[in-house]
């Protein structure tokens, strides 16, 4: 098995620790794992991302250009990503700040409208969650223990406290695409 | 005679940090709900009618999106 | 087994540190790399094993805090980014001139100048045949995984103390900012003084005693003829590093007829563009240089006569194909593919790179 | 009255300085750096100096104020602002030189150059802001940095045994006789804004004087790196920065 | 003819610089080149042409200031040596990656570290390839005699304003403190206010007027692809240069056999190696690169069929040996003779060297 | 009572420290960085620290000092034996670890570093040499030299316009929170000679006390750069560079 | 009670300096007209009867080449 | 012609002057010449020596391991230079301070006592124009008016006062040597 993902979004969306559970939850299961990050200087408001490898086997290229799935939270995210994914592939997004849907007919396109669903649950944090859950209904590349396991990886132990809440929305999520 | 005032707001480059909202001696002004292009909760005039014009909000914009005009009444 | 961890290639820079029984950090943050001194200042070892992290006013004074701290037998590091180390040239000569050991790590980014944060491989002449001045060589260590990271950190000591000589661990934005498992190794704890005493005090400045002279370390010397013997003996060190410390790995060599050449990142994603080709019906092989300097001269040396072609793949102007070409020595042709700037090609366009230069 | 009736061109009473130019600032929301920014550019235009006015940009968040101000800039590297505007002035005498700088920029690697350009008495402009925080790189320490402030290198507070001392640079720089005029200054509110700018001016002014170097520290906030939202920020500056920075001329020759 | 004056080249430097218009310069003091400031501030120049001479508080001080000096479109110079021009490694990068024109000169030492200072050419990879981190470049002249140093530092100028890049003069400590005959030139006025403008205002830094967008100079590029777009762009200029200002001379290399190839001092000192081998009857030639970058590799492989050897001198351990076999390409045996830490060979030890390796 | 009688072991009074090894000193005759050198020498045999004693030498004239003071020697590059002695002394907080700096060292190329030392309160020692000159390069301009004098690179004097003013680094290193003892001394008589030496044994010992950085400035001839004989120079300096920088102890905690 | 003292110099590691001299408060000491292998003009005990054993010459000598010695008489 | 000399001896005897003036004096008589110090920190006290090249034709390399002449004024000097005079060579030396005499036999070798004489015409300071004027006494490379006119060139305008009291020493030290 491998699955290569791209998750793209506004920073402060928790693009990045959405793809840290990610990975943490495919260690979790004993296949290895890249998680690479755009990066760039602080100051905020740029765009983000992560592209996160989880593979049965050992991984080459951190690098990718094409993806099993893109995982979109904004404009320029879809802009920039909606052609990388595979054919086949996977796009979901949040049609939230979206001004210009996908197009794509040979991919499987999903929305999500995780901040409605994070309105809904009275919780604005636990958006990547949604987001999460909405793709693992999806792909169910790593199982729901083993989320949680990386959840708990994770976190630090004194935001163990709060797995519940994340559990809990990532279900949200789940429940919220068919 | 009082001074009567108003600002016009570039909503799409505030960035919604509320420093002009905390500077307002006349609670003339808020942040929207609803986000910009970028995800901000930018600036208006939640009270109209209470702007006197008196720039402190645009004085201390660090984005310099606010224009204030002012007349005597 | 021991436990594996998902961690940053910065971040194993740092937990390596800790664990291999570093005495000393001294850094000044600079992207893509701050989170080497970022974890160290979290996992707060001087409450542990007694290590020193200490964040310094720049790069120069890190480095000539290291050169203190090397003076004193100690397992020193700082680590950096392209325009730091570029201020670190004149004290990494100084370290090399006065035969010190310690490890200076490169997450390189874009250059020249101010550039990009974005991953590079554009300071491999400054590392490999010495940024600042003099005859004087680092063995560089090309880490192509954040379990490199980890690994080469103790191994970087090792070398240093053994050759007494600097060590540089050049990595790049990618390996510095990626987050793969990472498993730990067996902790080693710091030296003790009188360990340091019996391993160093022929040359160390640990407090002068009775039984032996001063000690100095200093990389002067007025009379040229005296330079110049301490020249050849360090020539003579780097021939030995060279004649022992090569490292280097090899995928599909055995029946290659063409070969890419690659270090770091791009050695990984050359490995997609073998695959790319042996699909194709093209025998394509890799060599990765682990070592930079010394460089795996006679590996590549050996698989000159099967091959047709070789490529140099970089990320940079073309910079170790230099190195690449002297041993080939017209043997065989020698291309260069790479991408600038922070600019990290795919599997996909490097093929295609390569199927243009053996066509 | 409507709305409409006020807002006409004739009752405009402040607007954006067309000396600033029309891009999004890349700040953080409420970062200091923008009011600065806004304020140089106003005395810029006030003074009608734009074509004799270069400004040498640091590395640190700031590094991009090329992209905001419509003046001729350099960009200087880490912390060598100064000795780029010491060659500036003294080649071109008759421009208005002034560096920006942050704390790191300035008062840690940049600490020779700072100096020795005002100790040198440099007819320059020099606009150091103070936000005790290197907030480019993520928020690490910087020399100005207070006792027990969280950063993320000093995440248990800063400790003066482990981290030294915060340093008051400016307080140094007052006494270097090339100094002409050293003030610390702030934009929080709209009184503030008003006398960094006239200090900014006056700072300009001077250096057509050949009296020395005009310093202008401006303590400032750092959001985003110090993990405050803007305007409870300003209030921890207010509250934490002010006491051990206390604002206000130190000389004024 | 004009005025023949007894001088070192260090003060030729200050004489040329002064007499060819140069605007500024800056420096800080370091053997064997403090000759240079010191000549500068005897002569007065602020008071004849209006040249500015300031003793800067260091090395990186130097180069930044000579870096503002450059965004103004002036002719801007620093000298210094071996050590001194490690500190300046990020600073040249930056010149180099801002596209600025000017003149850094390094009077090399030997090294590494604090070293000798007596004469070396130990910087050689230094200067060629890059101190500094990136795929910069640097035109880096060769001077062989006082009255090259006089000459090079106006031919350095022109270069660095016609390509927008910072030129190097790698001379050593025999050139620099050496005294011997030099003919001073017509001098050139410093460029005018209106002449720069016309000139430079498309990038330079000297007030934006309404006639133009204002210019900024920097290196920065946060988006990979405009960094590489741009490092694409430095690398076309390079080749130019490459093409166009290739420069160097050859001696008795009509009927050679055997081919020196040696730099600066030691260019000089081979002729009397040539002169000894005729008279045993052995044809060897010279040919001496008197640009180190660009190297003239045209020239060296014009010369390669008819060659049975090549020897490159050098007072180092062996860099631009380098540049020589990657030219010859396996095409002809390349030995190597060098001496270091400041010692400098004899022709008759050149000789001895060189017969050993053609037996 | 004849010579023979006197020269007698017994009544020795004084002679040169043990500390100091065999080697002629390679300084100009009448250079002071020989007395300081004799009396560290004496302070460390008198305090009998030489197991624990680490100096660090700059690059200037007094590069050499590890061929004279029989300890363990670390040679920094030029400017940077702070950063040297920060680490040595973290590293190794038992031992006595002093630098031994030019002004051309410490005042102007590694102001940055000493500036930073001092203010992280590094418990090291300072010793300062202050000649108002560049001697080992051969009489160049240092920060420290006086307005009007004459050196390699100011030949008509030194202006404050073409180069600044002198800097009197050491009454902004007092200032520094990390700083514990800040003075100024000098060797030309007998009587100052035994004070800079009380002053360097007060500093060793404050540095086991973890008070903080001490610093001694040591003003200083160096006849040899100033062209001015032994004797002279001494005079002038008493003339010329006291009234600038008089002596004392700027800060004792 | 007179003290009484002498000096023995190290000859051929004084350097003439002439520090020394300026500092003896008993115009015992003088530099010879002769010079050492090192060229230089040499500290030697001009007035062998005026020193005291002051040590103020070796204090204040730089190259740390005189011993004094002392008796009470 | 061609003439390679090295002068040796102490700092502060006037060595590197010498040196120039007789290149200076090269360059009147329009030859090619090299003047190449042997240089060293400021510190005083060390040894010091040039070596000076006048020819008529282009000077290739300025080191030197064998010389026509050598002027030596220290035992150091004499220690280190006596073996590099050319068979048929001079070597001039001052006996003051020399503890080992010149041993050579192909060689001429030419006593000058330049501090005696510099004491008879009572001035210390003239003692290198006294040994230049032995030199040019035994090897006439360059005329007095070429040695005249090249002081002239080395002195600074407000020390021209001085060529009188030099050309005079430069005879004494002719007239000191057969
Ligand atoms: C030589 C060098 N070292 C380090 C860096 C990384 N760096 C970029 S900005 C910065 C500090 C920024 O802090 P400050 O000057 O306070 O500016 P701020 O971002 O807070 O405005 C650092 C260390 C660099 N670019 N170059
Ligand atoms: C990086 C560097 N720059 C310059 C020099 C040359 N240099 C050697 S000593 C010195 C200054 C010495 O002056 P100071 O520190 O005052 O010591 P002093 O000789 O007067 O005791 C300089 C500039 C050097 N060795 N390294
Ligand atoms: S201060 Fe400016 S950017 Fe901030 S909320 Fe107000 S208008 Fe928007
Ligand atoms: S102009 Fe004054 S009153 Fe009106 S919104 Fe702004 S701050 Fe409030
Ligand atoms: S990181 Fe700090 S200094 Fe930088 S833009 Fe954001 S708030 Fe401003
Ligand atoms: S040059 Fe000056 S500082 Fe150096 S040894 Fe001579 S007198 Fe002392
Ligand atoms: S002070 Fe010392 S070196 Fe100087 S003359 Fe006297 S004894 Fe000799
Ligand atoms: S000991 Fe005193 S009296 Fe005797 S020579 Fe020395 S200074 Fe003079
Ligand atoms: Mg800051
Ligand atoms: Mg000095």
């Amino acid at each position: 098995m491998k699955e290569e993902i791209i998750i793209a979004g506004f920073g402060g969306q928790g693009v990045l620790s959405m793809g840290k559970i990610l990975a943490y939850g495919g260690i979790m299961q004993d296949q290895e794992v890249t998680w690479m990050p755009s990066y760039g200087p602080e100051m905020r408001g740029g765009t983000c991302n992560v592209s996160v490898i989880l593979s049965d086997n050992k991984i080459s290229s951190p690098i990718l250009s094409k993806f099993d799935t893109a995982i979109i939270l904004n404009q320029q995210s879809m802009d920039k990503f909606e052609n990388q994914v595979k054919p086949g592939g996977l796009l979901i997004y949040d049609p939230n700040g979206i001004t210009r849907h996908p197009e794509r007919k040979d991919i499987t396109i999903c929305k999500i409208a995780a901040v409605d669903e994070a309105a809904k649950i009275g919780n604005a944090k636990a958006y990547n969650m949604i987001i999460l859950g909405a793709y693992l209904k999806k792909k169910p590349v790593v199982s729901m223990e083993n989320v949680l396991k990386g959840l708990k990886k994770s976190l630090p132990p004194r935001h163990h406290n709060l797995i519940p809440m994340n559990e809990e929305a990532i279900k949200a999520g789940m429940d919220a695409v068919q | 005679m009082a001074l009567k005032g108003a600002i016009v707001v570039d909503t799409e480059k505030c960035k919604g940090c509320g420093v002009c909202v905390a500077n307002c001696p006349t609670n003339t002004i808020a942040l929207s709900k609803e986000v910009n292009s970028k995800g901000y909760n930018y600036l208006y005039m939640a009270n109209l009618d209470n702007c006197t014009g008196c720039t402190n909000c645009a004085t201390v914009c660090p984005d310099a999106v606010i224009t204030v005009y002012r007349v005597k009444i | 087994m021991a436990e594996k961890i998902l961690m940053k290639g910065n971040e194993a820079i740092a937990y390596a540190a800790i664990n291999c029984g570093c005495d000393g950090y001294f850094g000044y943050p600079i992207t893509p790399q701050s989170e080497v001194m970022e974890t160290l200042m979290k996992e707060k070892p001087w409450e542990s094993t007694g290590m020193v992290v200490l964040q310094a006013e720049s790069e120069t004074a890190s480095i000539n805090m290291v050169y203190g701290g090397a003076c004193c037998g100690k397992k020193v590091m700082t680590s950096s980014s392209s325009p730091g180390i570029s201020l670190m040239c004149e004290g990494i000569s100084y370290l090399a001139g006065s035969e010190l050991p310690c490890l200076v790590v490169n997450v390189m980014r874009g250059g020249p100048g101010l550039g990009t944060i974005q991953p590079s491989q554009g300071d491999y002449f400054q590392a490999t045949k010495g940024g600042g001045h003099g005859d004087y060589r680092t063995i560089v260590l090309a880490p192509a995984s954040a379990q490199d990271m980890y690994d080469f950190v103790d191994l970087a000591f090792e070398l240093a103390f053994k050759y007494r000589n600097p060590v540089m661990i050049l990595g790049d934005g990618v390996i510095g900012q990626m987050m793969e498992k990472v498993e730990l190794r067996p902790s080693k704890p710091r030296r003790t003084e009188a360990e340091i005493r019996e391993l160093c005090s022929s040359w160390a400045t640990i407090g002068k005693t009775a039984d032996r002279p001063a000690n100095t370390i200093t990389s002067l010397a007025l009379q040229a003829d005296v330079q110049e013997r301490f020249n050849i003996k360090l020539q003579k060190k780097y021939a030995e590093v060279e004649a022992n410390e090569v490292r280097y790995s090899t995928y599909k060599c055995e029946d290659a007829d063409h070969l890419i050449v690659a270090f770091g990142c791009m050695s990984r994603i050359c490995e997609n563009v073998v695959e790319i080709a042996r699909e194709n019906g093209i025998k394509l092989g890799i060599l990765r240089p682990i070592t930079l300097f010394p460089y795996p001269k006679d590996a590549l040396n050996a698989l000159v006569p099967q091959l047709k072609s070789i490529m140099s793949v970089e990320l940079n102007a073309g910079q170790m194909v230099e190195d690449i070409k002297l041993v080939a020595d017209g043997r065989v042709p020698v291309s260069f593919y790479g991408r600038q700037g922070g600019v990290v090609p795919s599997p996909e366009e490097i093929y295609d790179a390569f199927v243009k230069t053996i066509k | 009255m409507d709305i409409k009736d006020i807002i006409k061109p004739e009752n405009k009473v402040y607007g954006r300085t067309p000396l600033l130019k029309d891009a999004i600032l890349h700040y953080c929301p409420g970062c200091s750096h923008g009011v600065v920014h806004k304020i140089i550019a106003e005395v810029i235009e006030e003074m009608g100096i734009q074509d004799k006015t270069i400004g040498i940009s640091p590395v640190g968040c700031s590094v991009f104020a090329y992209n905001y101000i419509d003046i001729d800039w350099q960009q200087a590297a880490h912390g060598r602002a100064p000795a780029l505007a010491t060659a500036t002035k003294r080649l071109m005498p008759d421009k208005y030189v002034f560096t920006y700088q942050g704390d790191g920029d300035l008062a840690s690697i940049g600490t020779a150059e700072i100096m020795h350009a005002c100790n040198r008495g440099e007819n320059i402009v020099v606009i150091f802001i103070n936000n005790a925080i290197y907030g480019m790189t993520g928020g690490q320490m910087a020399p100005t940095t207070l006792l027990g402030q969280v950063t993320a290198t000093t995440p248990y507070g800063r400790k003066a045994e482990l981290n030294g001392y915060p340093l008051k640079i400016t307080e140094l720089i007052a006494q270097l006789e090339g100094t002409c005029y050293v003030t610390r200054q702030s934009v929080q509110n709209p009184g503030a804004v008003r006398k960094t700018k006239k200090a900014i001016q006056k700072a300009f002014e001077n250096s057509m004087m050949k009296k020395g170097t005009s310093f202008v520290e401006v303590v400032s906030t750092c959001n985003s790196g110090w993990k405050i939202p803007p305007v409870q920020a300003n209030k921890w500056m207010e509250d934490n920065m002010f006491p051990f920075y206390p604002l206000g001329d130190m000389k004024d020759r």
